[in-house]
């Protein structure tokens, strides 16, 4: 490491971390529509993809060459622009938001200390939460740029309901941020350690029940995935996509799941920290308890989708503006009052 | 770095403020429009606004700009229609107006004596902004915005809705 | 130890808002009240807040008994619920309240006259549909007259005369569907209006004055001013004048006493209640509290002695034609106030306020007698329908025989001790001929109050023999007031008030000596009247008509009250209103003031006519407009 | 960034984008395009305030930058739901075609 200056360290830091992160999230995202099939299929007492290599394990391989050999189609009358645009900005925000987010606890190495996380911003969530509230973008622009009226009722869609949500998602993190006092996500993690009953989903928990449900409309999972509601809608915003840009879109809806996921590990779970006091530190190291978590997390989202059936549009957004706000207000007040009353 | 930064994202913001303005396509003009707000939001925070940075994004892009599209898309408004000679004499006395106007506000500018200090210790963290905002200078006016908030909310609701 | 006692900073207050408190009630929850067909209620509730209000002032009477040798008395602002009321730059008006002997003297009077004549209109009215108004307006009259004479500083004063005056206004109007009373009404109102002026700009010379409206400062400041000898028109005598002409409204006095006979017009108590215990004294107490400030005016003093024994003598004569039984008691009400004025007058200040004392309790119980008699003659008011009603409703007749033997200034009747006490203070003001006027207006009014007795309860009955069937004695609502009166009229004159209230006045100590022939001399002249009355109207019953064919002019002159109601009238038909139309309406108004307004209208019209076109409509050309003005300022900044 | 031709730039800036802004008013025709320039408008002077409150050292520039965007939203809110009124009642967005608040 010697002979180098400082700037060319943190480039070269910058680079891994960053190829290292994309590139777990790209192999997760493979993984992920594998797991999903599966699981869905053992759910519904079938066998799932088992044909392509053993156990069918090399399904996403072959699902990715076929995509990529796949003829790109235009509509005529698509906008050029915004159409080629669209699954661009979907990704790009859905990378972003990964950038500012912890995965593991910090070490040692080198003679420096490292922290798995692309950027250790100090309004980390205030970050967060404003790029995902571009990622409505990528799905407006395309539904709207395919000229297709299930295209642009999906987009529509997407947009109100992401609107409505991201205000219960983005109150729900105030009492947590409340309690650390911070908006690092690092910070926040930190408050939880020592026991499961640090953790913000016992402490918060009203939040984390806002959270839960807010986080499933944003990553329009089931059941809030009215925007692309197959038997309504043909596939929503992505209904006249195909090949790559298709890929692009699925695989932003996927990376926007996992950083959800990270982030519910991150704020609610106690992020690297164990749950159980006692244990020996060295036991287990820290990454793998957060894996477990985010893995378990995953796991409830394809378990989600396999159990409940879909809302209808109304109820989404009556549920949404009368429950979940005013709910995630409450939280508020009364972590405040609390938060005050202790420091006083 | 951070100059060349600046300078990329201001042409970037000077190119996207004309496309908005230029556009016959109002969707169009939305799209460029976010682009100039995000291009504004990095420079502030390369001019050390962490805080306003991110609100930009949050508030004008996050928020205000998706209820653009939103109305947009639900209104299905298309390209502006071209129609000879309309207020040919309007747009020219604007323009010769707003030049008017650059050029006299940019006098002032170059005018100017570089004097600003840049003062060493500009801390303008969240934790700064919440102490400036919930002092007793700001607090009134803050709570105010609440208010102001929630009459527009039920102010929007009762000239959108058909009927009540 | 006095001042020590935290119950005696709030007591006047709860004696102010008693009734106040009756008012709201009534005023709020009237109709509610109606409801109850039966309903007393209304009347129970006035009665109680002004008992309530009698009660403690009662008690604050004997608390203050112990301080009389003080003249300061208690001024009442902070700290318990006085506030600043006004403040304008040097201008300062607490709303403070005075509690010294001579307020308390008066708040004995409103409350303890009032109680008993809220309880007499109990049976009064309890025929009448509109008893809840009429309950409240009475308890918002008590109110205003006990800020009235409670109030610190002339402002609050003030507060309370005009309130008395709004509900003078509403209780003479009472049964507004007769066109005589509301009419009478707006003539009360009209009158007292032009007083009124008289006391604001009196109040602006004592403000310009002293610098202070407050009344101790007042009292406190004038001893140290010069004292301004007879003929001299100073500050302090205009000031007095001025304010003596407000008095003259609220009071009765020439020239503005032509408003009290036509009050008649109310009911009855309300007669007795305002418009001859406490509302017409408000102006002698006003005076009376502002003695030292009279004091340094001799102009002044003359003026209002002149004023009260010219008015005594005049309504005294009038009185002596009046056939009505109530405009008889209204004329003997001016009289005796023109009397309390003499009084003031001459400087027995304290003498006046003791007339004005013992007259509440002999007047009161003359009203509400006569109104016992109305009642018994079912509405009839004529005297010359009455008669030889003495057997027929035995309490109402001795109780009146009680009243008029006071008035008349018989002894031991309350009326001797105060009206001999101003015929001396008269006598040791050197003052002769006014002295000799009081004197020949006391034998009047013992002629014409023994008249108004004889004709109606001696003698034969005139009204016809199906009136007579009808006549019968009042309820005990009604009676046990008259009663309680009559022993009042017999015994207060006992009190010595004018030393009770002497140190209010801050006067020099009085060396005017006794003189020993003097009651006889009174009495002579009362017993001389009433035996005259006896003599004509008892014994020779034809000659009061022979006498009046004889003096002709005389009597057409006191017939037409010396042609006040004309000469007013005739005034306001040709210099007010005739002026008013030919001067400020059809050339003032109409050509000038609505020329120019017109003309000023036509000719923006017309600039409007082509301002307007630069409302476009177009949104963006406004914005242009908006540009173009940003452009000009930053030009203009520019540039200069 | 504490070049001191660097607020100067950054005016600069704000000052094109204010014109640019200003023009579109009235190149467009479209309301929610002049809406959308004046939101322009506005956001070049919240840049001015961020770079004057970064010259000076304080923070109340960007205190006031807060309230406008307060303002701004609220505007947003009420103005969209105004074209969406006007929309329905007049079946065009054009800003001519309104023009009955004239004599």
């Amino acid at each position: 490491m010697e002979g180098l200056t400082e700037l060319q360290v943190e480039l070269l830091a910058a680079t891994v971390k960053v190829l290292l992160v994309v590139g777990v999230l790209l192999g997760l995202f493979s993984g992920m529509t594998y797991v999903e099939r599966r699981l869905l299929a053992f759910m519904q007492f079938r066998l799932g993809p088992n044909r392509t290599g053993p156990l069918g394990l090399l399904q996403p391989v072959a699902d990715g060459i076929k995509l990529f050999f796949k003829e790109e189609l235009m509509p005529a009358a698509a906008n050029r622009l915004a159409f080629l645009g669209a699954p661009v900005v979907a990704i790009a925000t859905a990378f972003m938001a990964v950038a500012v987010i912890p995965y593991g606890p910090p070490f040692e190495a080198f003679g420096r200390r490292w922290q798995i996380q692309i950027a250790d911003l100090d309004v980390g969530l205030l970050f967060l939460f404003a790029i995902s509230s571009l990622g409505v973008y990528g799905i407006v622009m395309a539904g709207w740029a395919a000229n297709n009226k299930w295209s642009l009722l999906g987009g529509l869609r997407s947009a109100a309901q992401m609107f409505s949500y991201e205000l219960s998602l983005g109150l729900s993190f105030v009492g947590v941020i409340l309690l650390a006092g911070s908006f690092r996500i690092a910070d926040i993690v930190d408050r939880q350690a020592g026991g499961f009953w640090n953790w913000n989903a016992i402490v918060q928990f009203p939040a984390f029940l806002v959270y839960s449900i807010a986080a499933c409309a944003e990553v329009s999972r089931t059941p809030f995935d009215l925007p692309e509601g197959e038997s309504e809608l043909v596939a929503g915003f992505h209904t006249e996509y195909s090949s790559m840009r298709f890929a692009l879109l699925q695989m932003a809806e996927y990376v926007n799941m996992i950083t959800v996921a990270v982030l519910a590990t991150n704020l609610f779970l106690g992020g690297w920290h164990p749950g159980v006091p006692g244990l020996p530190a060295e036991g287990i190291p820290g990454f793998v308890w957060f894996s477990a978590k985010v893995g378990l997390i995953l796991f409830v989202f394809i378990w989600l989708r396999g159990t409940l059936p879909r809302f209808r549009y109304d109820q989404l957004m009556s549920f949404g503006w009368k429950v979940l706000i005013p709910l995630a207000v409450l939280n508020i007040l009364a972590t405040a009052a609390v938060v005050a009353l202790a420091r006083r | 770095m951070d100059a060349v930064l600046f300078y990329v994202f201001a042409v970037l913001a000077v190119v996207n403020a004309v496309l908005v303005v230029a556009q016959r396509n109002p969707v169009y003009s939305a799209f460029c429009l976010i682009a100039v707000l995000c291009c504004l939001s990095a420079i502030y925070g390369l001019l050390g606004s962490p805080f306003i940075a991110t609100l930009q994004i949050v508030v004008y892009a996050g928020a205000i700009m998706v209820l653009f599209l939103f109305v947009l898309m639900l209104l299905n408004v298309k390209r502006e229609e071209r129609s000879p000679g309309d207020g040919v004499r309007l747009k020219a006395a604007g323009f010769l107006l707003c030049a008017v106007l650059v050029a006299q506000a940019g006098a002032v500018l170059l005018r100017a004596r570089p004097g600003g200090t840049g003062a060493a210790a500009y801390d303008a963290s969240t934790r700064r902004m919440a102490e400036i905002l919930f002092s007793p200078y700001f607090l009134y006016a803050f709570e105010a915005t609440s208010v102001l908030i929630l009459s527009a909310i039920v102010g929007a609701v009762v000239l959108a809705k058909k009927e009540l | 130890m006095l001042l020590e006692d935290p119950l005696i900073h709030v007591v006047p207050w709860v004696i102010l808002l008693l009734p106040l408190a009756g008012f709201t009630v009534l005023a709020l929850f009237g109709e509610w009240i109606k409801r109850d067909k039966e309903d007393a209620g209304a009347g129970y509730i006035a009665c109680f807040t002004v008992l309530a209000s009698f009660a403690l002032s009662c008690w604050t009477t004997l608390r203050l008994y112990g301080l009389v040798g003080g003249p300061e008395g208690l001024r009442f602002s902070s700290p318990y619920l006085g506030f600043e009321w006004i403040e304008a730059g040097g201008f300062r008006v607490p709303m403070s309240l005075l509690v010294d002997p001579l307020s308390v003297v008066m708040i004995l009077v409103v409350t303890g006259v009032g109680s008993l004549i809220h309880v007499y209109s109990l049976g009064y009215m309890a025929k009448d549909a509109e008893r809840v108004s009429y309950f409240s307006y009475l308890n918002l009259f008590t109110f205003f007259m006990l800020l009235l004479v409670l109030g610190g500083s002339l402002p609050v004063l003030f507060v309370g005369w005009e309130g008395v005056g709004l509900c003078s206004y509403l209780l003479i109007g009472f049964w507004y569907k007769k066109d005589s009373a509301s009419a009478a009404g707006m003539k009360a109102f009209v009158v007292n209006r032009i007083g009124d002026a008289g006391l604001i700009l009196g109040m602006v010379f004592v403000f310009h004055q002293f610098g202070s409206l407050d009344l101790v400062d007042i009292a406190t400041n004038a001893g140290a001013l010069a004292a301004e000898p007879w003929g001299e028109l100073g500050p302090v005598t205009i000031a007095g004048l001025l304010l003596f002409l407000g008095a003259c409204g609220k009071s009765a006095q020439i020239p503005l006493h032509v408003w009290l006979p036509d009050a008649m017009e109310g009911p009855t108590p309300v007669s007795a209640l305002i418009h001859a215990a406490t509302m017409v004294t408000a102006g002698v107490y006003m005076v009376a509290r502002l003695a030292p400030l009279y004091h340094q005016s001799e102009t002044a003093m003359a003026v209002v002695a002149v004023v009260g024994a010219a008015t005594a003598l005049m309504a005294a004569t009038i009185a002596l034609v009046q056939t009505d039984i109530k405009r008889v008691l209204a004329y003997s009400t001016v009289s005796q106030l023109g009397y309390m004025f003499l009084a003031c007058g001459v400087g027995a200040f304290g003498v006046a306020v003791f007339h004005l004392f013992t007259h509440a309790f002999f007047k009161a119980l003359l009203f509400l007698g006569s109104g016992s008699v109305i009642h018994a003659m079912s509405g009839e008011q004529d005297m010359r329908k009455m008669g030889g009603l003495r057997g027929k409703i035995p309490v109402t007749f001795w109780t009146f025989a009680a009243g008029t033997l006071a008035i008349a200034g018989i002894w031991p009747f309350a009326g001797f001790f105060s009206k001999d006490e101003i015929l001396l203070g008269a006598w040791n003001a050197h003052q002769r001929v006014l002295f000799g006027l009081g004197l020949f207006t006391a034998l009047l009014t013992a002629f014409y109050m023994s008249r108004l007795l004889f004709m109606t309860f001696f003698g034969s009955f005139r009204g016809g023999s199906e009136a007579e069937h009808h006549v019968h004695e009042s309820p005990l609502s009604m009676l046990g007031p008259l009663v309680i009166l009559a022993i009042g009229s017999a015994s207060v004159g006992f009190l010595n008030i004018p030393r009770f209230v002497a140190p209010v006045f801050r006067l020099p100590a009085d060396h005017g000596h006794h003189v020993g022939w003097l009651p006889w001399v009174a009495t002579l002249s009362a017993v001389a009247g009433i035996a005259l009355a006896f003599h004509l109207y008892l014994q020779r019953t034809d000659l009061p008509g022979r006498i009046g064919t004889a003096l002709a002019p005389l009597r057409s002159l006191f017939e037409a009250k010396y042609y006040f109601d004309h000469v007013y009238d005739g005034f306001t038909r040709r210099v007010v209103v005739g002026g008013s139309e030919s001067f400020l309406w059809k050339w003032m108004d109409v050509g000038l003031i609505d020329g120019a307004v017109n003309g000023l209208a036509a000719s923006w019209e017309s600039v409007a006519e082509g301002a307007r076109r630069a409302q476009t409509g177009f949104v963006r050309a406004y914005a242009l407009a908006i540009l173009g003005g940003a452009v000009a300022v930053l030009g203009y900044l520019l540039w200069s | 960034m504490d070049a001191p031709g660097f607020l100067q730039h950054a005016l600069l800036l704000s000052l094109l984008l204010f014109g640019i802004g200003a023009l579109g008013v009235f190149l467009r025709r479209n309301v929610i395009t002049i809406f959308m320039c004046v939101e322009l408008m506005l956001n070049a002077a919240n840049l001015a305030f961020v770079a004057f409150s970064r010259a000076h050292g304080t923070l109340d520039g960007q205190v006031l930058v807060f309230f406008v965007m307060v303002v701004a939203a609220a505007e947003a809110a009420v103005g969209l739901a105004i074209v969406i009124a006007l929309q329905r009642h007049r079946d065009t967005l054009d800003v001519d075609a309104f023009s009955l608040m004239r004599w």
